[in-house]
């Protein structure tokens, strides 16, 4: 594969170590006999939010969201003039999502590979439905999304999408409503909702779901793995009500942004 | 993209009615070579050639690397090719334009499809260590017809080249400085000379050895390559004018007296050079 | 290439038709173009088919078996051994610029790829009915990589289903080559791969591969199997994944519109029954070609495909 | 300041029919919402029977975008059929980055249309008032100057100096007293 | 090439069972592909390709615009599955753009590009499966698909490939054979016996050129009559279409 000459180059293929743990600790439990999870949640409980906005001074909206380990920033750009040329009655939006070399379990290319070039179109759909791009002709907003830790690909992919429906609130863009995307995962017939990396990789599938509470609507729906009908309704259900809850943090960030501001 | 510089129409008509009359600006005859110089050094396979005002450098190395997994016992060579906007203005630097790329494909047909170099005479320990040997070919000037000029000079480079000597026990290698030992010349085959032919008036008129003016007015063009033997080693004809058979073969003809020709220059070249030594 | 255009009495009357469940070209809301289905097509290949949608879509899937080494990372040591232990299946989709003008150049990169992740997503994993354990031959080392090839040859709406019928369809046709294992001792083992073809194997779980369903809503109705205006109508689409037991093994969403949680589950639920229906008719075409084929060859008569050149 | 005013997007404000919808607000069937981060004002009401007005104004101004309103931009090339400029600052908001407009050579002046010379009304580097008239095509805005309040309101002389206006289509160097010819805007 | 290999049976046939002068079995038909103006499927043995035709139509950049005739576009693309090990292969490739150019450069003169001037015909070609004769198949899958779009030409193009197995010609080379003996491409127009493309790989002494040379261009008198053969029975077949 021709790779960026322009860096310096490792061997051509490289494995990360796996540690092994010493083997009296035995296979890892994902729940204790009380039901609770290695971080000591409940299946339906999500990690702690931090979410705030304006950390990039340049970009005309930023935020930042951190999930224990995962941890996001993005920054969005515009609207300014589209590039190039073509017109549009309506706005163009454009989403970049990298991970940075150094924020998953192997270390990625720090040129965009093609899981990244999915994600961006799987951002771009689930935030267009929320902006009012009839607003803003011939104009483009262009949000890019960085990755900096990485601990489990759905539930990094749902904080993508809140935190970047926050950057654009926060660039003051019109908006129908904010998006608030939430993962979950199904292991042994349970949903664990917001699973980590450890969870994930034992999962037998896993949902994403992004949803705007106050219009009642879903912008976006992600699964994977074989699922009874009835189980996904579940998930799906559990999804729109915790995004609710997540809609709740976002828009405590939001206010007090405009408090610290007023003050 | 600066834009190719173009022969104004009145400049055309002249050429093409010298060619009908068999005359060409240089006072060439129709089926003649210009001016062919040879020139190498001042290290191994170096070789700098002259065809009328066009110019081409190529070098050659070596070094030693694992060999293709197919060809456990065979050892490499590359070709590399690359317009520079220096012989080229309407060149963009970087990215191969359609005539690079046909240049290339010529050249590798000519050189390594037709086993101009015995391969297998560079393996150093088969599936291990083989000998990659490299020709880079700069074009310094660009007055028409770089295939045969980049042909030429990139076989006589071959010729003119030597690789460090090795003595192999077992599994261990020795590679010997040009100061220990003598280096070793490559083994050549045979050698593949390009002839190139320009079409005009619906391939009535044939020229030899166009110049950059005539490729300009042409309607098509023929590459030949050829060795000493009377092989045809190469032949690329891509579309342009469609022409008659006997054309062809008449084509062919000459290209032999042609590549004979050359091949004696090459080798008058290299003799003079070795008794300079 | 600029993207297709469509004119606002155009988007008018496709609205107004699913509203009132006739479509332009006469089906209803739910019914599919005329499938034509065949495998075999390409002799290199360990298995092929292609796959016709009425008069457009056109899809050709070729798989290759080959050899290669097992996959060897994790988060941690289990998940790490599992992986050990498992061949590798690797998707890729390209769509030919003879399909359509759009696709030349540069031109189809991207949404190549957004098709490429969705057939990976879904094959790639426990849902993709596959049995990738099968398909190991020495743990930690060897095993067989299957590479799923899609080129779709010509568009008329519809891609995924295609595809996804097409790769289906490929996977019953291909026999993996038998290995015998050897050991020799000190961990050391050869295998040898048995060149008659008699023995070869289909893939294990291949029936359990899924379908796609792309359900199309438009205006606060949903239609599958959409020409390419009805795709320009669309508002949001809806991949929805079925194996023959009637599971979900996927959910996409994708456009730039969003659905309502009722009309979500609304939709699931058709996907599901329409994806059970078709793999079950697929599985019949299957079943009626290879009856075919085993009756000519019973009776020596020469076995001719219809090539490219069925149903135009 | 009362932050219970504070609201953000998708909030709901009320009921259609209370309310008119103002900026930063949109209606979605019979509800107000937000469309912005920022403070709720309501319009105080004067005349009976008016129905009151809902605005959220913005905390932080979003990048503007050019619209049908005036505007300022910066002559950057002219040409005999057009100018082009950079559209820096919409309805009194700076752009964040520029956007391309033309004023076409029909488009400068109200009067005698088919007179107008553009290199007798613009001069590159110049700072005009204008307003926009059209979308444009699939690169520039197309703009107007064919009003009296419109038109360059600040220019260089070739020396180098300021420029004042002394007539609509005339202005003075104030170091050399040269005369050139501009397009002007009538001063506020 | 020490090892060689056995190219001839004891009996004089090849290893695919075919005689000296003999064609491989050819599959052919035009209007394949419901989006392209004109399209082509062919079969000469084992290679596969699939050709369409789109235009004259608006150049897509100003910079392919010519002022006095139409730009040629050719595109080739392999299928990953299309050779003996999997292989995919970028759009940049030197040898699919040497192919490529060569079948722009084929049609330039035989095509009446004078006729659409500032305008673009784009020729894309989409090989399934691969047996050798890649230049060949293109060649005459083109020339199906241009006739099928209706754009106006000067002759068919037809091309064939012939080789030299122990100092006898042989006439349409396999891919086996192909990488084991010279190989000559021949493209020509049967109306006038003109040669339009000639491409040769591999030593071959001048003495035999002639012979195989004259021994390809019969393989591509034979491929006309095939060629003509499907442009006739679609048109029939049209007609009758159209008079339901």
């Amino acid at each position: 594969m021709a790779g960026d000459r322009r860096r310096i180059q490792g061997p051509e293929v490289t494995v990360a170590p796996i540690i092994i743990k010493s083997s009296d600790k035995g296979k890892i439990q994902l729940t204790d006999a009380n039901g609770q999870r290695r971080d000591g949640r409940n299946l339906e409980d999500i990690r702690p939010i931090f979410l705030k906005t304006g950390l990039i001074s340049q970009a005309n909206g930023s935020a930042y969201i951190e999930l224990r380990r995962t941890k996001i920033a993005c920054g969005v750009y515009g609207p300014r003039q589209t590039k190039i040329p073509s017109f549009s009655g309506k706005g163009n939006l454009n989403c970049e999502i990298k991970f940075t070399p150094f924020s998953c379990l192997k270390r990625r290319q720090p040129y965009r590979d093609a899981q990244e070039k999915e994600l961006s179109q799987l951002v771009f759909e689930a935030l267009a439905p929320s902006i009012r791009l009839d607003l803003l002709p011939k104009s483009t907003i262009d949000i890019y999304i960085s990755v900096l830790e990485n601990d489990g690909m759905a539930s990094c992919f749902a904080a993508a999408i809140t935190c970047a429906s926050v950057a654009v609130a926060d660039a003051g863009i019109e908006m129908l409503d904010q998006v608030a995307a939430c993962s979950a995962s199904y292991i042994d017939g349970d949903i664990y909702m917001d699973s980590d990396l450890v969870e994930e990789q034992r999962e037998s599938g896993s949902l994403v779901l992004s949803y705007m509470p106050s219009l009642n609507e879903v912008t976006h729906i992600l699964q994977s793995g074989e699922v009874e009908v009835s189980l996904t309704t579940q998930a799906i259900e559990q999804c729109t009500d915790t995004c609710s809850k997540i809609y709740s943090v976002m828009n405590h960030s939001l206010l007090e942004s405009v408090k610290n501001r007023i003050q | 993209m600066v834009k190719e510089f173009e022969s104004s129409i009145n400049e055309k008509d002249f050429i093409l009615q010298g060619i009908k009359e068999g005359l060409r600006l240089d006072n060439r005859d129709i089926y003649d070579f210009r001016q062919l110089g040879i020139t190498f050094g001042p290290d191994y396979g170096r070789s700098e050639v002259t065809l009328g005002n066009t110019r081409v450098l190529a070098k050659v190395s070596c070094e030693v690397m694992r060999p293709y997994q197919d060809r456990p016992a065979e050892g490499m060579i590359t070709l590399s090719t690359e317009m520079s906007p220096m012989a080229f203005p309407s060149v963009e630097p970087g990215r191969p334009s359609e005539e690079e790329i046909l240049v290339s494909r010529i050249l590798e047909k000519a050189i390594k499809r037709s086993r101009a170099i015995d391969t297998e005479g560079l393996c150093i320990v088969a599936n291990e260590k083989v000998w990659s040997i490299r020709v880079d070919i700069h074009f310094l000037d660009h007055d028409g017809n770089i295939i045969d000029a980049a042909c030429i000079a990139a076989i006589s480079a071959l010729a003119h080249f030597r690789r460090p000597d090795i003595t192999v026990i077992g599994e261990e290698v020795t590679i010997h400085s040009i100061e220990q030992r003598n280096p070793v010349p490559l083994s050549i085959h045979h050698m593949p000379i390009c002839v190139t032919f320009a079409f005009f008036e619906n391939g009535e008129y044939v020229v030899v050895d166009p110049t950059l003016q005539e490729e300009q007015i042409r309607q098509g063009d023929m590459t030949m390559t050829l060795n000493i033997h009377k092989e045809i080693c190469a032949l690329s004809k891509a579309g342009g004018t469609p022409l008659k058979m006997e054309t062809i073969i008449n084509c062919s003809q000459i290209a032999t007296t042609k590549a004979k020709w050359i091949t004696e220059q090459i080798q008058a070249a290299l003799d003079a050079e070795k008794s300079k030594k | 290439m600029p993207p297709a255009l469509i004119s606002p009495s155009e988007n008018d009357y496709i609205l107004r038709g699913v509203d009132s469940n006739i479509r332009a070209d006469g089906r209803g809301r739910l019914d599919y173009r005329q499938i034509i289905l065949e495998t075999g097509l390409i002799t290199q290949a360990s298995g092929s088919a292609r796959c016709r949608l009425g008069e457009g879509t056109d899809v050709l899937v070729g798989i290759k078996v080959e050899l290669g080494a097992v996959e060897l990372d994790g988060a941690d040591e289990d998940v790490a051994a599992i992986k050990a232990k498992r061949g590798r299946v690797v998707c890729n989709v390209e769509c030919s610029p003879i399909a359509s003008q759009q696709f030349a150049g540069r031109g189809a990169d991207d949404f190549n790829n957004e098709l490429t992740q969705m057939l990976d997503r879904v094959l790639n994993g426990p849902q993709g009915g596959l049995n990738l354990e099968k398909l190991c031959i020495i743990p930690g080392q060897q095993c067989w990589i299957v590479y799923i090839d899609a080129i779709v040859l010509d568009y008329a709406g519809n891609i995924l289903d295609t595809i996804f019928m097409a790769t289906r369809a490929a996977l019953y046709n291909t026999k993996i080559p038998k290995t015998i294992i050897q050991d020799r001792g000190d961990g050391e083992i050869e295998f040898d791969i048995s060149d008659d073809e008699e023995e070869w194997e289909r893939i294990e779980g291949w029936d359990k591969v899924p379908v796609a369903i792309t359900l199309n809503k438009i205006g606060s109705r949903h239609i599958v199997d959409a020409t390419p205006l009805e795709e320009l109508t669309t508002e949001a689409k809806l991949l929805v994944t079925v194996n023959k037991d009637g599971k979900v093994c996927g959910l996409q969403k994708s456009g730039g519109g969003s659905i309502n949680p009722s009309l979500l589950n609304d939709m699931v639920q058709t996907g599901r029954s329409l994806g059970q229906s078709l793999i079950q008719s697929l599985d019949e075409m299957l079943q009626r070609e290879e009856n075919d084929i085993n009756l000519k060859r019973a009776r020596k008569e020469r076995i001719e495909k219809l090539g490219f050149f069925a149903a135009i | 300041m009362n932050t219970k005013n504070i609201v953000t997007p998708g909030q709901r404000l009320g009921f259609a029919q209370d309310y008119v919808a103002g900026p930063g607000t949109y209606v979605r069937g019979n509800l107000l919402y937000a469309s912005v981060v920022g403070m709720k004002r309501v319009s105080k009401q004067t005349a009976e029977g008016e129905t009151l007005v809902l605005t959220v104004s913005r905390e932080k101004q979003q990048s503007a975008i050019p619209e049908v309103c005036s505007l300022v931009s910066k002559v950057i090339r002219i040409t005999p059929k057009e100018a082009v400029v950079s559209i820096m600052v919409v309805d009194n908001s700076p752009c964040k980055e520029d956007f391309q407009g033309i004023i076409r050579q029909q488009d400068v002046r109200a009067t005698e249309r088919d007179k107008v010379k553009i290199h007798e009304s613009f001069r590159p580097g110049d700072i005009i008032r204008a307003e926009v008239i059209s979308l444009g095509d699939a690169r520039s805005y197309y703009l107007s100057t064919a009003k009296n309040e419109l038109g360059v309101i600040y220019a260089q002389s070739i020396e180098g100096a300021a420029m004042i206006p002394i007539s609509w289509q005339e202005m003075q160097c104030t170091k050399t007293k040269a005369i050139e010819l501009r397009k002007c805007a009538k001063p506020f | 090439m020490s090892s060689r290999l056995e190219l001839i049976g004891p009996q004089g046939l090849r290893t695919d069972g075919r005689r000296f002068n003999e064609l491989r079995n050819m599959n052919c038909k035009p209007s394949v592909l419901s989006q392209a103006d004109g399209s082509a499927y062919i079969e000469q043995g084992n290679t596969k390709c699939l050709a369409a035709v789109y235009g004259p139509r608006e150049a897509r950049t100003k910079a392919q615009v010519l002022h006095n005739r139409a730009n040629i576009n050719v595109e080739i693309s392999l299928a990953p599955f299309s050779m003996e090990e999997r292989k995919k292969r970028s759009k940049s490739d030197k040898r699919i753009l040497e192919i490529a150019s060569a079948v722009k450069q084929t049609f330039e003169p035989i095509i009446m590009t004078e006729l659409y001037a500032r305008s673009q015909i784009d020729i894309y070609l989409q090989i399934l499966q691969f047996d050798g004769g890649t230049v060949q198949i293109c060649i005459n899958a083109a020339t199906l698909a241009i006739i099928d779009a209706g754009i106006p030409m000067k002759d068919y193009v037809c091309a064939c490939s012939a080789g030299c197995i122990d100092d006898e010609p042989v006439l349409d080379l396999n891919h086996l054979e192909e990488s084991n003996t010279p190989e000559l491409t021949v493209a020509l127009l049967p109306k006038n016996d003109k040669i339009t493309l000639l491409q040769m790989e591999s030593r071959l002494h001048i003495d035999k050129f002639q012979q195989v040379m004259e021994m390809a261009a019969k393989g591509c008198k034979e491929i006309h009559t095939v060629l003509d053969k499907a442009v006739r029975e679609n048109i029939k077949d049209l007609l009758k279409k159209s008079s339901i």
